[in-house]
């Protein structure tokens, strides 16, 4: 856990604590083995609780197979300021790395979807919480620099509880460096699409995720700009157990759809097609997405390399 | 296997060496001072004549964020400022200078007429925040700031951003994106609170002083930073001993960013500014040849 | 001595031969009939995919007033349409028609998007009027929908508008700035609802069907005035009485519509679409040497 | 009294009925001679009501002293429709053309205020309520016209029921009509002030009044799309005093300022001031308002001519 979330978690249908095994459902308690999860798309069958989903996975699920080529897989974090709090920030980046196998709380690329191409930048809340710092934001730049060059839409899948602390000020410039990107995609007349997924709050859905040509959310999705907790303490008023939820957003006009996570991709899709020029009629199969199989792009190999790399260096 | 340049490195030897230096808390104390000069203290100095332009046409007048057509040396501008309020009933009033949706959507409304008549924009941030209450989160909070930096990333007018006090967190972002963007000496500006911080990563509010230390929310590690353009001067003691002083201070500081800001090609300015944030944000490469530690 | 052109005393004269026509109420009738065709059922008879926009980013989701992102014999366009209910519940939650200020802003938004990627925007008007609520009124209902008229002025893509129900007062005006405007056959466009006119002018809304024949809220009488620009056939009986027959007549209107609005080369089309609207109107001149009575 | 002022017309101080002398305060029952009422602005000295200003009178009030030129002037509302409710429309028109000494509802033409150029679009809610037919808004284009030809701002003072339904859907169309006027004012850099007087609804509202660059509005003023009664009729809801009142729309964010009449002259100056170019200077003494006299532009003699011609047609 990392100290981002505890603006942004609230318990669900386990308030009485006690860890609960990741692959068991918050709302109904049900069980699940990880490769049935994982095939499900970390959908509860019982309750159609959405879990979380990391970075390499969702793209696994959205993008045709073999398809994904990353970018800006190999910045890493670095701490500017010597930041300790109870630990020094670089100890917990290498934790973080360690962890979750990846090299910050974004990954950020190209792909197809239904055989159409599209620039991805999806974000991975077990990296810090999902939280927005330096490497995130330059490498949202360089998805939308993907979109630009190449002309094809954006589409960002988000999950965060902010930007990140030890970074400061640097962190709250990726609020501007991130909506600057994405007025670099409005100069050019590039569509980008927002997905935000649980939870999505702070700097993030206050920059570039609350800007998508479209937005659109995952059933159940935290997603508001002070956290609950936040509210709570800071104005003393009470928050109902629906506050921020993606419904809400949608009854609020914030949203233009909550969309489950099996409908997804064909969603996405389908708004690719509606987004293409007029010459270019749909060509793809709406085929359903492909089964889990190994993370496109950036092998794993590769990735557990770089990781014993910086394992070494700290050593 | 992480490289890093040497611009971080002396970074953080900079940051190591400073690490308990008194002016950070201080600056905390001075940026937040009861007495310090707010908005509407330096309009009145620095403009010959103005009218607020008030409402966001949708909702209400947000008193917190206030919005001005002024005549500043001759020439019209268009200030956006965070305004907090002197006695309990003003500050009730204007929420202690943190804005609902509404007050961004002033800004969002003042930037169209800024950018329509081509008059230059001058911000002074001065907000621990935007408000964090329900009602706040209902309309749209984060969106609304979202498009309020999205505005003021598309005007092709100049802009000019100084930090007058509390620069708090995405509440002042959402005005503070300028071709050049000033900071008062003894202001702060960070992306949460010092307070909020030691909260979270203390897990006890009571460390705002060890946060602050840690996160240094001063001029000089945004100027370090590459963050802001210039640190303003201020009286001896801070603004608030002589905000006359303070004023003329901030008067050169500014006609002199404005003057830098209008060299830019009005064509060019919207992708300069763009330029000037993307370039924001320090990291490290990873790098088969590279020994160097973070 | 007020001069007036043939063209005012021909208006005249038609429309005094045609005082007691039928037709005036049946279409007032059939415009409100309870199975008329909606926008959304045209929707999807027209569109072979599509993509509800929904919210104002603001304060909620009008349903009253609905966006799409629709495909259109293989081009994207942006359809913007009211949009009553079917049941009661259908009903109440779209509020009959009757947008707030929410449903103005969505359409605002639609508009930009559509600017943005210059796409086509098509709109259904069938609405009794905005609606006229306290809430409504305190949001700024007044506001946006100049607003909403505004940004339809501004918009430099191509913009069909069809009446295809009741086209009520300035809430139906607020979708209808088209380079292209049509009319159903039976649907009525009119500054205020019969009734309204007869509670007003004759002191007694019983009175609806009198106000009607005086003041013309049909097809044939908004072409006549020059105030739109093609009737749109409707299968015999009324659009409810074979909805895809009524699709089939309406796909042929836009068509051509959209080819006609889509020649105008985009650097004009501001330009005329204002023109258009401009010439609306009749009037006189005074003048010394006429002696034609009005 | 026209019959669209019943949307708009909620009785102040005299609910009791009774007709009420036209100089006699409805809040506070102050009566007043007439030259000293004009001299005063037509503000109640006891109370502050603002009383209803005719549009000539409102030009003197607002301009240098000879400064004011009319265009459009010799436009005169036609019949289109052969429009009869209780009455024939003509019949209206000439009433209401001999009881003001209008053309129309609207009275458009370009002066100075403080030595500074604007054109001017002033409306006079005793022609027909204020109604917006094709003259009004063919003179408020004009209006437009002459800012935009001569690089001057415009200033709209408006007072009206909203559209006149004796027009139909002429007169609805005159809403798009003059915001098209706005929107050729914005594409030229033309600056527009709207001061909204008591009352500004409907169809005015709803256009061109709503969409100046800055907008005020004076005290009191009921300013609302739909009339508190047609609210009430319609929802079933009740409104309170304060309904659609200038004050109400200032704090709802519908206004930038509520201006009182005496003050109105000085800060439409400033504001013409703020929207002049740099390189120019103020220049204009702040002066106080010119006494009444004769209004500017076309003289009661040219006035009385038409008026006479008008009736001895009909006659
Ligand atoms: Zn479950
Ligand atoms: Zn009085």
């Amino acid at each position: 856990m990392t100290p981002v979330e505890i603006d942004v978690q609230r318990p669900k249908g386990d308030e009485g604590g006690g860890r609960r095994h990741p692959n068991t459902c918050p709302e109904c308690r049900s069980h699940y083995r990880e490769d049935e999860l994982r095939h499900a798309l970390r959908v509860c069958a019982q309750c159609g609780h959405h879990f979380s989903v990391g970075a390499y996975e969702r793209i696994e699920q959205l993008t045709d197979p073999g398809s994904f080529v990353e970018v800006g897989g190999d910045l890493r974090s670095v701490d500017p300021l010597a930041f300790v709090d109870l630990r020094p920030y670089t100890d917990r980046l290498l934790d973080a790395e360690l962890a979750t196998g990846l090299g910050d709380s974004m990954v950020a690329g190209q792909g197809r979807i239904v055989g159409r191409p599209t620039a991805l930048a999806v974000m991975d809340f077990a990296f810090m919480g999902g939280s927005m710092g330096s490497v995130m934001g330059e490498r949202f730049c360089l998805a939308a620099d993907l979109a630009i060059e190449q002309g094809m839409p954006l589409i960002a899948v988000t999950a965060s509880g902010g930007a990140r602390m030890q970074e400061n000020i640097l962190a709250l410039m990726q609020m501007a460096k991130t909506v600057g990107a994405v007025d670099d995609l409005r100069e050019h007349g590039i569509p980008y699409i927002s997905v935000l997924t649980h939870p999505t709050t702070g700097g993030v859905i206050a920059s570039f995720a609350a800007l998508g040509d479209v937005v659109i959310a995952e059933p159940g999705a935290l997603l508001s700009f002070a956290g609950p907790r936040v509210v709570e303490q800071t104005t003393g008023e009470k928050t109902s157990a629906d506050f921020g939820r993606a419904e809400s957003n949608l009854r609020l006009g914030q949203l233009d759809s909550v969309v489950p996570r099996r409908a997804l991709r064909s969603e996405l899709a389908k708004l690719l097609m509606l987004f293409s020029p007029a010459e270019e009629e749909p060509t793809g199969d709406h085929a359903p997405p492909p089964p889990p199989s190994e993370r496109a792009g950036l092998g794993p190999a590769e990735r557990v390399r770089n990781l014993l790399r910086l394992r070494g260096r700290r050593g | 296997m992480v490289r890093v340049t040497d611009e971080v490195r002396r970074l953080r030897r900079r940051f190591q060496e400073r690490a308990e230096e008194s002016h950070i808390w201080e600056a905390v104390q001075l940026a937040r001072h009861a007495d310090r000069p707010y908005t509407l203290d330096y309009a009145e100095r620095l403009f010959s004549d103005a009218f607020e332009l008030r409402g966001d046409r949708a909702f209400n007048d947000d008193e917190a964020l206030i919005t001005l057509l002024a005549r500043y040396h001759g020439q019209t501008v268009v200030a956006i400022g965070h305004q907090k309020g002197r006695d309990l009933s003003e500050r009730t009033r204007r929420m202690f200078g943190m804005p609902h949706p509404e007050g961004y959507r002033k800004a969002i409304r003042a930037v169209d007429l800024a950018q329509r008549f081509g008059y230059p924009i001058l911000t002074f941030v001065d907000t621990p925040g935007a408000y964090p209450g329900v009602n706040a989160e209902e309309r749209g909070q984060a969106g609304m700031i979202a498009r309020s930096i999205l505005a003021f990333c598309q005007a092709t007018v100049p802009v000019v951003a100084t930090i007058i006090g509390e620069g708090g967190s995405g509440g002042a972002l959402a005005i503070a994106v300028g071709d050049k963007v000033l900071m008062q000496e003894n202001s702060i500006y960070s992306v949460i609170s010092p307070e909020g911080c030691a909260a979270i990563l203390w897990k006890d509010s009571g460390q705002a002083k060890k946060a602050a230390y840690a996160f240094r929310p001063t001029a000089r590690a945004c100027l370090d930073l590459g963050v802001i353009d210039r640190i303003v001067e201020e009286p001896h003691g801070g603004a608030h001993t002589d905000p006359a002083a303070a004023a003329t201070f901030l008067d050169e500081a500014l006609r002199q960013a404005l003057s830098d800001a209008e060299q830019i090609p009005a064509a060019e300015r919207r992708a300069a500014r763009r330029a000037k944030f993307r370039q924001m944000g320090v990291w490290g490469v990873v790098d088969d040849g590279s020994t160097e530690a973070v």
